[in-house]
């Protein structure tokens, strides 16, 4: 935003899983401690997006630098130590584990992370009464809205530097998704977290985002602020094929 | 091909010729294979791994020991009986079938192995099967190498002819659509259960016949003996060896085993299943796909 | 008279039983964590008795004292496993797994022959027998019986909570998720043989305490083994234990009220029907 | 086009423990129809497909297929009738040649062949429409993800099926494979006479195709009608752009 | 090994018309295996051509042995197989040198008979192998003709690793003596967990484990009183008129194996080869049937007893079971008296 170098940059990203290609040549820049949010119908590609730069997937081709320093090839482990964690598409809590364990989980992932433990639990808990009063539940027997605050809270406590968001709202009722956009904003602006995010609720996502991108069939097919993209009436067509 | 030929021609050919160790070696080759082509008719095509198969054998072998007991009066050759001893496999695969073919992956292996073991226990305590005294039939049978050795050769021919078959037809594509993906071959039409049930039951079959010869040829017949983990390895192993779901697989690794087990057996007692259990691991590590396969690679590569 | 009987069996059963649970720890936590059916566990086990026979032996060393040493070998014997043979095969086709296993089987079994022979080997009755009433307790057997369950115990502990079982236990249930939050996966399937076979081991010294042995036994105890773990069910510690008990109480009623000769039958009856009934796996609760 | 009805969904409930994946939804298809089906993520198409082909058992509704009620048949003896289907993700049986993965769709669909050598001549038909039959004696595993999707069709249409249902075959594909793709869907329709259900997310090809296009949302179905009337229907456009959500807010 | 030593250095060659012969043993390792039994045995006759075979070391594969050797006419000397029903068969061609499984346990109740006339309550309790059952029954048999009860009968699977249910029931019968077992690690097994168990009896007879060492290494101080049935021990003292002396087998054994003692599978060797010998040299042929008739008319006293076999079936007949017992760590001879080096000692006390 302010010319200074991005946190992370992907160049030329190709990916996909055994001979199929998803993604074709992915260029993208994410601002510290901005929102950016990654739109686009659903097989665009924006998940492997997101494994690719959580470490989950490999690409084929392509880089990917976090603050300067090539991660392309880092294991997901490794990335969490260094501060990207990714709360992925569909949750994926440890269903036979409580609450609590989840929690503990992001605590262990860094030495930071496990030195603030205690200070992380009682910041996630202030933030997610709900989880409080249900530390001792099993995470599997949760409603949907509240396992996606758990994830979310799982992934603060590995204190991400950059927090990755894949669908957050996916399946959700209109009020809890409400919610999470209201979270996403505080995390960002009070607690400086940057994050990426991908959504399929267009309109209130490229309101909230500084940036946007909005992919296509595995490529990037527009891009700017969230303020340009929602006049953009090219975005609808994306979506709709008219 | 031709080769081949000639070579069955020399093995047919060894009983006439008057060396009856040959002919003894060449049974326990014969039965590698036959075994191999059995359990490959299953595991081969179903990708059913089948860790308790010697079930058909000894099955076999003990259904050959009571008729050849309540029979031999008749005065036919006894090695006609072993076809009723692979009936009686059949009839336990077909009985068997149904509920266990409906478990899978590892845990249909264990199961089988399960199997095995419950029935081997079963045999020991049935009075009327000889319980822990097994079954002696010296009494009954005169031994005639030569005509189990023919025995066998048919029972091989059988197999190979039904593995042809199998390979070419409509069942065939079937079972290697369930080996590949059994949800979609399903949704494709093929009748899952009434195909593996099938297989389970030709592949009995020709377990249950060598069991019968073999336990004829062999004069006594016991649970240990005729139900040994060690003899479904063995079948693996040849399959394995020669290459899965393949039509000269069995032949390959069935050969290639005996005579190993055999040299190893003669040359460096004691060291023999050592030996076995190191090349198992090495072909699973380093040729998956049998010595078929890679054959196949190599011709692919070249054509 | 006919009380106190069934009362000595009940007690056989569960001593039996106990043993059997905990010599199946191993193998039901390899199973779960890393989705592979170690078919040499017996072999593994009967090495481990064969440490702790050794040990007694040559340096006279009660087995409980030698328990450490015994327990590390074992460990380090797991990581060396997985490092060689486990990890290239790990997203192998499952019979990939089960052959190769069966190969180390051979291998350890024949080592084994060749180098202590197929001997009968057993410790000397270490702890005496008390009398309850006219009930016998037999004083190893009860040593193992309440081994068997401490470690059952702790084994429960160390998975609810440690960081380490809590990550061994998301690595079962997520384990993308788990690399999600930092865990290093191939480093949990690595421990987790390690605590495999140091289980296994473990087994093995109880073995050597209450049973004489031989090279030979190992497929008696790698089937029993997994006559436990279907029966017990997957993910569990308490679940082999009572999946052992079970199978002890099972067996001993046979031997008492049916017939001594077919007792080893009734564990494969119950591990048939338990997969017959439940053919997708022991999972199969899950999706 | 539609002379008559082919398949006819009534009321289908499907339920995964407690959660409710199809809440009575009717679906019907005409003969030699193409029929769109879409819908965001998770809303249930396909579960309808597994239910139509006897993949999952319904709680609740009835599925006719050329007036027979075939609700709760295996899905091989559905198979037979002549439903034809592919998968979301390509199942290949990748061992085998494509050859073979054609010929098991033409020894097991409806009039299944008795004997390969029968079902020849149909396999060499469908892998020339198709395009595959410079690509026959490849294994299937081989192949690239456009030929994948495209034995998956050839593989449906060997069995000789009157309803062929697709499901994401354009996932994947870049906007010229999509193209071929179309035209193959559509010659498959005119010169086999078939009826298609797709379910598809590139929604530029479905609205291009299809004659008729039914959406679903949450596990039922929020509308149907011509693609134009389906791309101003205020209830899609929420479905999937998310509904500019306003108010409400935080307690 | 050590008979082949024997006679091609000791008594340099056997005589036959003037020729001296040597022998020259051929063995091969049966794995346990039927399908191999047969192979092996074909080997041997027609690959590597001998003149006279032995029988592998278990009963059931005797069978498949004997049965290859009766369909080449060759006589096969029975050593390690012990099981009455392979001379029940037909075969005329099987020389058995050893006391066949029914009479195994059969001295142990005449001692108890000699030494206990009140005693009258047997238990049986044994393995479920052709062997174990064999010797079972045929002392369940015995001990009825001798007016005893057999209060249990009753076998274990031959894998066992737990008797304790076993010997619950057995111990509410109240035996004067337990006999049976089968091999060696439900031998130890069961005296281990008898003991475990306090199941007490008088006397205590268990089948092959009692006769090795290691069955003392195992149990300690436990396998004290413990006897067992055995073809031959390292101190019997028969009158020898055939062959070696008892202690010149056992030491010319021991200088050829490591300083180990020999157990009584390797007197059986010897004895079967030596048995062989004499018939040979009596025979003065290595014609096959002169051979089988100088087996008939064949009576010797050697090292391991007396031999000899009934004419019609092969089988052996004046071989008897000696039993030994385990007295403060050493194993004693007991029974009969003409071998005995010890007197038994009865009754066991209580564990």
């Amino acid at each position: 935003m302010t010319g200074q170098e991005p946190m992370m940059r992907v160049d030329g990203l190709e990916a996909g899983y055994g001979e199929v290609t998803v993604l074709w040549g992915v260029d993208m820049e994410i601002e510290r401690g901005a929102v950016t949010a990654i739109l686009g119908p659903n097989g665009a590609g924006k998940t492997t997006l997101m494994r690719c730069i959580s470490g989950l997937s490999r690409p084929k081709k392509g880089r990917i630098t976090f603050d300067g320093a090539d991660v392309t090839t880092l294991s997901p482990h490794h990335r969490v130590k260094l501060g990207i964690v990714l709360v992925p598409e569909g949750r994926r809590l440890f269903p036979d584990m409580t609450v609590h364990e989840n929690l503990l989980m992001g605590a262990h992932s860094s030495a930071e992370a496990r030195a603030k433990m205690y200070e992380n639990l009682e910041m996630v808990y202030n933030l997610f009464p709900v989880l409080k009063a249900r530390r001792r539940q099993l995470a599997g027997t949760m409603s949907g809205g509240e396992q996606q605050m758990l994830a979310i809270a799982r992934g603060l406590m590995a204190r991400p530097k950059l927090l990755l968001l894949d669908e957050p709202s996916a399946g959700l009722a209109p009020k809890i998704v409400l919610q999470i956009f209201d979270l996403v904003k505080l995390l960002n602006k009070e607690y400086g977290i940057t994050i990426a995010l991908t959504e399929q609720h267009v309109e209130n996502a490229l309101r909230m985002a500084d940036a946007a991108y909005v992919m296509e069939n595995g490529r990037v097919t527009l891009s700017g602020s969230g303020k340009e993209l929602l006049s953009n009436p090219k975005v609808k067509e994306s979506y709709l094929g008219l | 091909m031709l080769t081949l030929i000639g070579f069955e021609a020399l093995a047919i050919a060894i009983p006439f010729m008057g060396s009856s160790s040959a002919t003894s070696l060449f049974m326990s080759v014969l039965e590698y294979m036959v075994l191999a082509y059995s359990i490959n008719l299953l595991t081969g095509f179903t990708g059913y791994v089948d860790f308790g198969h010697v079930v058909f054998f000894g099955i076999g072998a003990y259904a050959t020991a009571v008729m050849v007991q309540s029979f031999h009066a008749l005065g036919v050759n006894p090695y006609v009986f072993s076809i009723a001893g692979g009936l009686m496999a059949s009839l336990f695969a077909l009985i068997l079938g149904a509920p266990i073919l409906k478990i899978r992956g590892a845990y249909f292996a264990i199961a089988t192995l399960g199997v095995s073991e419950a029935v081997s226990v079963i045999i020991s305590n049935t009075p009327a099967l000889g319980g822990s005294y097994g079954m002696p039939l010296a009494a009954y049978v005169k031994y005639d190498l030569t005509s189990a050795y023919l025995s066998m050769w048919i029972l091989l021919l059988a197999a190979m002819a039904v593995t042809l078959y199998v390979a070419n037809s409509k069942f065939g594509y079937g079972l290697r659509a369930i080996r590949e993906d059994e949800d979609a071959a399903e949704v494709m039409g093929v009748n899952t259960r009434l195909y593996k049930v099938a297989a389970y039951v030709l592949s009995a079959f020709f377990a249950g016949v060598a069991g019968g010869i073999f336990g004829i040829v062999t004069a006594y017949i016991d649970t240990g003996g005729y139900f040994s983990v060690s003899k479904t390895v063995e079948m693996l192993v040849a399959m394995m060896l020669g290459g899965y779901g393949t039509l000269l697989g069995p032949l390959i690794g069935g050969f290639v085993l005996s005579l190993l087990e055999y040299t190893t057996v003669v040359y460096i007692a004691n060291l023999h299943l050592l030996v076995f259990g190191v090349i198992l691991i090495l072909l699973v590590l380093f040729l998956p796909e049998g010595i078929v396969g890679v054959l196949r690679r190599r011709t692919r590569l070249v054509g | 008279m006919v009380w106190e009987i069934l009362a000595q069996i009940l007690l056989n059963g569960f001593f039996t039983g106990s043993i059997y649970g905990l010599m199946a720890l191993g193998l039901m936590l390899i199973w779960g964590v890393l989705r592979i059916i170690n078919i040499a566990h017996g072999a593994l086990v009967i090495l481990g008795a064969y440490a702790a026979f050794w040990l007694f032996r040559l340096y006279g060393l009660n087995p409980f004292y030698s328990l450490p040493l015994v327990l590390l070998i074992g460990f380090l014997l797991g990581l060396s496993i997985h490092y060689s043979l486990v990890k290239p095969i790990l997203k192998a086709p499952e019979l990939s797994s089960l052959l190769v296993f069966f190969g180390l089987s051979l291998v350890i079994v024949n080592l084994m022959l060749i180098y202590w022979t197929a001997n009968v080997r057993g410790l000397p009755i270490l702890y005496p027998s008390y009398n309850v009433g006219s009930v016998t307790v037999i004083g190893d057997r009860l040593l193992a019986s309440v081994t068997a369950i401490v470690t059952t115990a702790l084994l429960m502990v160390f998975l609810q909570f440690t960081h380490l079982g809590r990550s061994i236990r998301a690595t079962v249930q997520d384990d993308e998720a788990a690399s999600l939050m930092g865990v290093n996966v191939n480093r949990i399937y690595a421990i987790t043989m390690g605590i495999g076979v140091l289980l296994a081991s473990l087994g093995g010294a109880l073995i050597a305490l209450t049973t004489p042995f031989t090279p030979y036994t190992s497929d008696i105890y790698a089937l029993y083994a997994f006559a436990v773990v279907v029966i017990g069910g997957l993910g569990n510690p308490l679940g082999t234990l009572l999946g052992g008990i079970i199978i002890g109480e099972a067996e001993n009623f046979t031997v008492a009220y049916y017939s001594p000769g077919m007792a080893p039958a009734v564990a494969f009856i119950l591990l048939v029907l338990v997969l017959a009934l439940r053919p997708r796996g022991l999972l199969s609760r899950r999706r | 086009m539609a002379t008559g009805i082919i398949l006819e969904a009534k009321d289908v409930v499907k339920r995964f423990g407690g959660l409710e994946a199809l809440r009575g939804v009717s679906v019907e298809v005409g003969r030699e129809e193409i029929l769109g089906l879409v819908g965001p993520n998770g809303s249930g198409k396909t579960v309808f497909f597994n239910v139509v082909t006897g993949v999952y058992k319904p709680e609740g509704g009835r599925i006719i297929f050329k007036g027979r009620d075939i609700t709760g048949l295996p899905p091989h003896a559905i198979a037979r009738m002549g439903i034809g289907r592919t998968f979301q993700v390509p199942k290949p049986f990748s061992a085998m040649s494509v050859r073979d993965n054609v010929m098991i769709g033409a020894l097991f669909g409806k009039h299944g062949a008795k004997n390969p050598y029968e079902a020849a001549k149909v396999v060499d038909e469908v892998l020339e429409l198709t395009g595959l039959a410079g690509k026959a004696d490849l294994q299937a595993g081989l192949l690239n993800v456009p030929e994948k999707r495209r034995l998956e069709m050839a593989r449906a249409l060997a069995s000789r099926p009157e309803l062929l249902l697709l499901d994401e075959v354009l996932a994947g594909l870049t906007p010229t494979e999509i193209d071929e793709a179309l035209g193959m869907i559509r010659s498959f329709r005119k010169e086999l006479g078939l009826a298609v259900i797709m379910v598809e997310h590139v929604m530029r090809a479905v609205m291009n195709i299809s004659d008729r296009i039914v959406v679903f949302n949450a596990g039922r179905k929020i509308a149907e009608g011509s693609p134009s009337e389906v791309a101003n229907d205020q209830a899609v456009i929420e479905a999937y752009l998310g509904a500019p959500i306003t108010g409400g807010g935080r307690e | 090994m050590a008979w082949q030593y024997y006679v091609n250095n000791v008594t340099n060659g056997i005589m036959v018309n003037g020729t001296r012969y040597y022998v020259q043993l051929v063995y091969y390792d049966d794995q346990s295996s039927n399908t191999q039994v047969t192979a092996l045995y074909e080997r041997l006759i027609t690959q590597d051509k001998v003149d006279f075979l032995f029988t592998p070391y278990s009963s059931g594969l005797g069978f498949t042995a004997a049965t290859v050797a009766a369909s080449h006419g060759k006589l096969i000397v029975a050593t390690g197989v012990a099981s009455d029903t392979i001379w029940k068969q037909g075969y005329t061609n099987v020389i058995g040198t050893i006391t066949p499984a029914s009479k195994y346990l059969v001295s142990t109740i005449d001692l108890l008979k000699t030494y206990d006339p009140t005693a009258k309550n047997i238990a049986i309790v044994y393995s479920d192998d052709i062997f174990s059952a064999m010797c079972a029954a045929g002392a369940k048999n015995y001990s009825l003709q001798n007016g005893f009860n057999v209060v249990y009968y009753g076998k274990y699977p031959s894998t066992a690793t737990d008797l304790s249910s076993v010997l619950t029931s057995v111990k509410a019968t109240n035996p004067d003596a337990i006999i049976g077992g089968g091999h060696f690690a439900d031998g130890v097994l069961l005296i281990k967990q008898a003991k475990q168990l306090n199941v007490n009896a008088k006397l205590f007879s268990i089948l092959v484990a009692t006769d090795e060492p290691a069955f003392y290494q195992s149990l300690g101080s436990d396998a004290n009183y413990i006897m067992g049935p055995s073809q031959w021990e390292p101190d019997v003292n028969y009158p020898v008129s055939y062959g070696p002396s008892n202690q010149w087998f056992v030491s010319t054994y021991m200088k050829m194996f490591n300083n180990e003692t020999p157990t009584y599978h390797s007197a059986e060797g010897f004895a079967a080869g030596l048995y062989l010998q004499a018939a040979i040299e009596k025979a003065q042929s290595l014609d096959t049937a002169k051979v089988r008739a100088a087996f008939n008319t064949l009576s010797l006293n050697t090292f391991f007893g007396p031999l000899q076999i009934d004419p019609a079936t092969g089988i052996q007949v004046a071989h008897q079971m000696v039993i030994i017992q385990w007295q403060n760590g050493v194993k004693r001879t007991v029974w009969p008296p003409s071998a005995a080096v010890a007197n038994p000692l009865y009754p066991k006390p209580p564990w």
